[in-house]
């Protein structure tokens, strides 16, 4: 049997904090905080805690699905990002781009987070944009 | 009566009770209205009741009845207001007597006894001062349901307020009196209720009470009794041995004097304010009827004659006798006798065995699994006893409003039988998949509403009861507005409890219908002979290379029966039987196993033996112990009881030769060490002298006691030793006999009581009353989980109702192992231990399961906190899964393990957290 | 198991300062007359001390 | 190092599968499995200044497979911890050697980041409203009455964010489902967690149980003074039961019922 530790940064909010990743054959059995790491000292807060727990997860989603009488179905990213292309378009023109929101995560980098912005502010057009830990 | 053993035919008249029994509801409106008052006898005559009453309140089934020589319609057809009041109709007045013809196999009389008037002994002065009153009365005095309801007063005083500050006890009241009665028996039970009377009277006063009890004899020779006796003297009861000969009701109703001369010899004056007459109990003139009619030989004492090595038969083949009609003798007594009569009236006929039963026919449970929550509520008035306090209307209207609720309804009496057949109807129309009843205690109406979820095609565990009745409008009668609030949480309570209720199941298991008798004395080899009579196969376990146990040392029984000879035939009985398979010289080496399906693994001398058995007696039995004074062991004329009847049974010349023989008792018990009574030695001691004294009539026989402890009928042969001239000499604790070596013999030295003097007295024989001991039974008791008491006798269910059970199910008691006893009551134990182990042997299955324990294999980590607070040993550990699992036959439903688990994984089935948590949100919420 | 359980909260909440809201008694169903003396001394015992210095608390925190 | 030696001895002579210490990763100090396929590695064995509940970890291992046999380098805590989970049959003491590192009482304080070897600081408002870090219980009981008990203690409990940190990281916490996430215990989506039950229910499961290792302290970002609770609840098991838990394999008061009944309930005291 096989035990290694895998240190890495909480992915959850934008603080940072440190993680070690208990790792058994292969797969992360565990979460504890990074002792050594300065900007936790060895704490987390609840969902740095579970952090493991999406990864194992059997109700992760791993591709894109789309909606299609009421079930979700297995779809290719073209496919998924052109049907919600156009029903955000379909919504914009019927109700106004006030009318869409668009709230952005920690789980994401940075750049991504910048191009969120971008995309709501540039193309939908409208200033209903946040964050979920606006720290 | 007519006929014989196995074909009686029994004609009884049933007297007329005016009430229909399947209506009347007992809701006591009618007695309310009654306007006829006479004295009521179950209280003595201290209190009243109506001419409709129940005769007392924990009569079974609780139903009232109208005494037809006063109530006024019966006697003067005015009056019958009962009748208009009565809200189920159930006075019928043109109710006459039924005869009533029974075919019968087998007839048991349990016509008990009646208490001793002692209204005829004008020395007593009962009936002359309401002060003076009999035993019975003061137990009514004492009791919540008495005439002053558990308040402790004196019945001359009108308001019941003024309390006693002394009370007085006489004991032998119509008992070991040949003067003034005729009784010259023991009666066995009054030393012991009149001790328990005066620790019950100090605590209920709330001021000291100062009680005295005056007696001939202390008689507390039962299971922990000395014990209990030593605790009141330690308690401030004064004991004063002395025979009180006037009672004199003072004039100016100070008080009642007693004048009486002390064990110094003095006279001496003392007023009481009570004066209890601790009266006997006799057999009434009805029984002594019955008896003649049937044929039955009764002795002087007009009680049933039995003999020893029957207990409970009389002369009459067929008919048994239990209770006092056999004897004075106390509860545990009773009951014992009571299941050996059954086993007794059952060995005879037990060919027709379930040829009489019937089946019920029950309606097909309903799945309501995947339902969703819908409850029915059913408040109940209980007539005015709830509705007299709680406004129901309101109660129910608050139901209707709760989550979960589609139906709830008020129901005058939801106990009465047209209600349930009502809720029956209710519940499949509504689809009704919970029941909550808001009524009175589950403890007595449990049962009945299950039944009635049964008869609607519900799960019986989808019912939960709120106890509106006893906490809450008894309790809080003088505040309704309060108590309707209360009931209201009580309601809720019990609705989100009931929301959370899922269907319980219980399975069949098969039962062995064998048995396992360990000990092979007079009590183990009854036990077996009367299993196998019954058809029940058994295996008799002996540690000894014989059967026989004590008794082969043993010479006559008190009543001149011989011992030995009698063991003899129940050896060959024994061996004879084809059902008995006996196993000499064996040990119980491993049990496993619970009721129904015992296996157990036996050492015996050539091999190992498994045997799978339903049920297990212990009959281990006692050994005499080796006293460690009075020169025993140091001096060849130096004896115990044991040692003596072997030289009776030799008929060694040593005893013939003897001029003066000495028996000294208690030696060994009633001390610090075993502050317990050896029962039996007072009378072998004496019957050992009578028999000394027929051989030699010469002879000087000498008993050094502390209390003669010749209880029942043993009292005739004490009268009949002092009639004889054997000398009896009292002593104290503080002051044993002093026993020195004088030649060939012993000289005893001893403190006269009355004298006041140094008696010195040279015998050629001393013969020692020494101390039943119990047995080391820890390693059997670990085995069948039973727990031994502190003097190591085996500790029984419950010592006053369930002698021979032990809390263990399918595992019982009798002979020594339960304490010291002689031999018709071991037998009479042995019986009746046969009887209730029948109870289980004679079903093919037992119901397990229902309200148990129940593990979540997915939250038990496998600590195994649980397996050891479980009592009943229910709980195993599954190594493989690293979980517990419980044995639903062993467990009992206490809920230890569910409270022990840190992480929920048990739960007791009815009462899961889920459902208490639900509960106590309720009660704390809105 | 109930007495052990009990002692050691008992010694928990008087660590906490909540001492004598605890009690644990022994009463058979035969003796009433014991069970309407310990819950009349209980509940005078708990007037007597005041609301429950919690339930304050808590408010305090429902209001924010 | 003789530690290295001893620990590469254990897994060549088979007499452990898997062996955990701690070695450098990307410049922290963390726990790691040492196998005998990779012995080599052993020679970055590190004794760490952080300490990780090792005997946590030991039991995840052990419930995937219960046959094998795990090293440990362990402290005293972590021997305290292991007898506990020997007496609770959470882990078989015949799978288990241990290479030991004396450092509670002793100088060896480089060895670890205990609040024994090094106290810890307490800042002055939480001196004034709160609990000092290293006041004794003893002390706490003597210097404080009950109001200003029960003041100071919601003091700390208010700050808890509950994010079970004490739990997760608690080397004697092995049930499967915790009471503390019981949806009728400890009413769920509130903040801060109930107080003070979220806290009591801990503590009280701590009886009989907490090794006094002090990892729940280090672990709680609230910086509620916990180390000092649970002291107090094994001084508590201790002064009526005589027990301590990882002393010895033997079971806790509280899960046997024992043969004679030795305390006596207390009085109520009006």
């Amino acid at each position: 049997m096989d035990c290694e530790f895998v240190p890495s940064v909480c992915s959850y909010c934008g603080t940072g904090c440190g993680v070690l990743f208990e790792v058994i054959d292969g797969r992360i059995n565990r979460t504890l905080p990074l002792k050594s790491h300065p900007v936790n000292q060895g704490k987390l807060c609840i969902k740095g805690w579970n952090l493991h727990e999406y990864i194992n997860s059997y109700m992760r989603l791993k591709g894109p699905l789309v909606r299609e009488n009421g079930r979700l179905e297995k779809a290719t990213w073209d496919e998924a990002v052109n049907q919600a292309a156009r029903r955000f378009t379909r919504i914009k023109e019927e109700h106004g781009p006030d009318s869409i929101g668009v709230l952005v995560s920690a789980k994401i980098t940075n750049e991504e987070n910048y191009l969120a912005q971008k995309l709501t502010r540039a193309v939908i057009g409208t200033n209903n944009v946040d964050h979920c830990a606006r720290l | 009566m007519a006929g014989t053993q196995g074909n009686f035919k029994v004609s009884l008249t049933e007297n007329p009770r005016y009430i229909d029994m399947d209506k009347c509801i007992a809701c006591g409106l009618c007695a309310e209205k009654c306007p006829k008052k006479v004295d009521d006898e179950y209280n003595e005559g201290l209190g009243k009741r109506k001419a409709i009453y129940v005769p007392y309140s924990q009569a079974v089934p609780l139903k009232y009845a109208i005494d037809d020589t006063i109530c006024l319609k019966l006697t003067k057809n005015r009056c019958g207001i009962c009748e208009k009041t009565c809200p189920s109709g159930a006075i019928n007045f043109a109710d006459k007597a039924k005869e009533k013809t029974l075919n019968v196999g087998s007839i048991i009389l349990a016509m008990g006894f009646e208490s001793f008037d002692p209204s005829g002994i004008d020395s007593l002065g009962f009936g002359q001062h309401p002060d003076i009153v009999t035993s019975m009365g003061f137990e009514r005095i004492l009791s919540a349901t008495g005439p002053f309801g558990g308040h402790l007063c004196l019945p001359s005083d009108k308001d019941h307020e003024k309390a006693p500050k002394k009370i007085a006890w006489l004991q032998c009241v119509g008992s070991r009196d040949e003067n003034r009665c005729s009784n010259a028996y023991c009666s066995s039970v009054c030393c012991m209720y009149a001790v328990k009377q005066a620790v019950m009277a100090r605590e209920h006063s709330h001021d000291p009470l100062d009680c005295a009890i005056f007696y001939m004899d202390m008689r507390t020779h039962g299971k922990d009794f000395d014990r209990y006796m030593e605790g009141a003297k330690k308690n401030g009861v004064r004991f004063i041995q002395s025979r009180v000969h006037s009672v004199v009701p003072s004039q100016d109703h100070q008080g009642i004097e007693m004048r009486f001369i002390d064990p110094d010899g003095t006279i001496q004056n003392e007023n009481f304010d009570i004066v209890v007459l601790s009266t006997g109990l006799q057999i009434s003139a009805a029984c002594v009827d019955l008896a003649n009619t049937m044929n039955i030989e009764l002795d002087h004492g007009n009680f049933v004659k039995t003999d020893s090595f029957n207990p409970v038969s009389t002369s009459v083949p067929g008919i048994y006798a239990c209770g006092v009609f056999t004897g004075p003798k106390d509860i545990p007594q009773s009951v014992m006798e009571a299941s050996s009569a059954a086993a007794a009236a059952t060995e005879y006929i037990s060919s027709a065995r379930h040829t009489l039963t019937k089946e019920i026919v029950i309606p097909e449970e309903r799945d309501t699994e995947y339902e969703l929550p819908k409850i029915g509520v059913f408040v109940c008035n209980c007539g005015t006893n709830i509705g007299g306090v709680i406004d129901v209307p309101d109660v129910v209207a608050y139901a209707r409003t709760l989550p979960g609720v589609t139906y709830a309804e008020e129901n005058l009496f939801t106990c009465s039988q047209d209600t349930q057949d009502k809720m029956a109807q209710v519940i499949k129309e509504k689809k009704l998949n919970r029941v909550v009843v808001a009524a009175c205690s589950p403890k007595t109406h449990e049962p009945l509403f299950r039944q009635t979820l049964i008869n609607a095609g519900l799960n019986k565990h989808l019912l939960e009861m709120a106890n509106i009745r006893n906490h809450d409008s008894w309790v809080h009668a003088s505040e309704p507005a309060r108590a309707t609030k209360k009931a209201k949480h009580l309601v809720r309570m019990a609705v989100s409890k009931s929301m959370l209720l899922n269907s319980l199941f219980e399975t069949q298991l098969p039962v062995t219908q064998s048995a396992l008798v360990v000990g092979g004395g007079i009590a183990g080899m009854t036990a077996a002979l009367s299993l196998a009579r019954q058809g029940f196969p058994v295996s008799l376990v002996e540690r000894e290379q014989n059967l026989g146990g004590n008794a082969r040392k043993l010479f006559h029984t008190y009543m001149d029966e011989d011992i030995p000879g009698q063991v003899k035939t129940m050896i060959h009985q024994v061996n004879d039987h084809p059902m008995i398979h006996t196993y000499l010289g064996a040990v119980i080496e491993h049990l496993d196993g619970f009721v129904g399906n015992f296996n157990t693994t036996l050492a015996t001398p050539e091999s190992k033996v498994t045997i799978d058995h339903g049920v297990a007696i212990l009959a281990t039995g006692a050994v005499e112990a080796k006293p460690d004074e009075y020169l025993y062991g140091k001096h060849d004329a130096v004896m115990t009881h044991l040692e003596f009847d072997g030289r009776l049974n030799k008929k060694d010349p040593m005893l013939d030769a003897a001029e003066d023989i000495a028996f000294i008792q208690c030696v060994g018990s009633r001390e610090a060490a075993h502050p317990y009574c050896s029962k039996v030695c007072c009378t072998h001691s004496i019957h050992s002298a009578v028999e000394v004294k027929k051989r030699n009539p010469n002879a000087n026989v000498y008993i050094f006691y502390r209390d003669i402890r010749t209880y029942g009928k043993r009292e005739l042969i004490y009268k009949q030793a002092r009639d004889m001239g054997i000398l009896f000499f009292r002593y104290d604790l503080e002051s044993k006999p002093r026993v020195t070596p004088s030649g060939t013999g012993v000289n005893i030295r001893i403190l006269d009581h009355i004298l006041k003097m140094p008696v010195s007295i040279d015998v050629d024989i001393l013969c020692l009353a020494s101390r039943i001991q119990a047995r080391d039974n820890q390693s059997l008791a670990q085995a069948f989980k039973i727990t031994c008491d502190s003097d190591g006798w085996m500790l029984e269910a419950h010592q006053k109702l369930r002698p021979v059970d032990f809390a263990t199910d399918g595992v019982f008691l009798c002979g020594m192992a339960h304490y010291p006893k002689p031999i018709d009551e071991s037998i009479a134990q042995a019986k009746a231990a046969a009887s209730r182990a029948i109870t289980t042997l004679a079903r093919s299955s037992i119901s397990v399961g229902g309200v148990v324990s129940r593990v979540n294999e997915q939250l038990c980590s496998g600590c195994q906190g649980c397996i050891e607070v479980c009592p009943y040993n229910a709980i195993q550990m599954d190594e493989k899964k690293h979980v517990v699992n419980i044995n639903a036959a062993l467990c009992k439903g206490c809920g230890a393990c569910a409270a022990a688990c840190p992480s929920e994984a048990l739960t007791l089935e009815g009462f899961n957290n889920e459902q208490i948590y639900a509960q106590i949100k309720s009660a704390m919420g809105a | 198991m109930t007495l052990k359980r009990i002692a050691f909260v008992q010694e928990l909440l008087k660590f906490m300062g909540l001492e004598g809201r605890l009690h644990l008694e022994w009463i058979s169903s035969a003796e009433a007359q014991k069970y309407v003396d310990v819950v009349t001394k209980f509940t005078e015992k708990i007037r007597n001390m005041g609301p429950n210095p919690l339930r304050a608390i808590n408010e305090m925190k429902k209001a924010g | 190092m003789d530690m290295v030696k001893a620990a590469k001895e254990l897994l060549l002579q088979d007499r452990v599968d898997i062996f955990l210490g701690y070695h450098k990763l990307d410049g922290h100090q963390i726990p790691h499995g040492f196998t005998k396929a990779r012995v080599a590695d052993l020679d970055q064995l590190e004794i760490s200044l952080n300490r990780y509940p090792l005997e946590k970890i030991a039991c995840d291992l052990a419930q995937k497979d219960p046959t094998l046999k795990i090293g440990i380098l362990a402290r005293d805590c972590s021997q305290r911890a292991l007898n506990l989970l020997y007496t609770w049959d959470q882990l078989n003491p015949e799978n288990i050697e241990t290479l030991t590192v004396n450092c509670c009482p002793s100088s060896l304080s480089t060895h670890g980041d205990c609040s024994y070897l090094k106290p810890k600081t307490t800042g002055e408002y939480k001196k004034a409203h709160g609990i000092d870090y290293n006041d004794s219980p003893k002390d706490f009981m003597a210097e404080h009455d009950s109001q200003d008990r029960l003041s100071r203690w919601m003091y700390e409990f208010q700050k808890c964010i509950k994010c079970y940190g004490c739990r997760n990281v608690c080397p004697v916490c092995f049930c499967k489902e915790c009471s503390l996430e019981h949806p009728n215990l400890v009413e769920p989506g509130v903040l801060p967690a109930e107080v003070p039950i979220f806290h009591l229910i801990r503590a009280t499961h701590m009886a009989g149980r907490c090794i006094d290792c002090g990892l729940c302290e280090d672990a709680c970002p609230a910086h509620i003074p916990l180390r000092m609770l649970y002291r107090e609840v094994n001084d508590a098991v201790s002064d009526i039961f005589g027990y301590v838990p990882g002393d010895h394999i033997e079971k806790s008061p509280f899960s046997i019922i024992g043969k004679t009944v030795e305390l006596t309930p207390a009085p109520m005291d009006v």
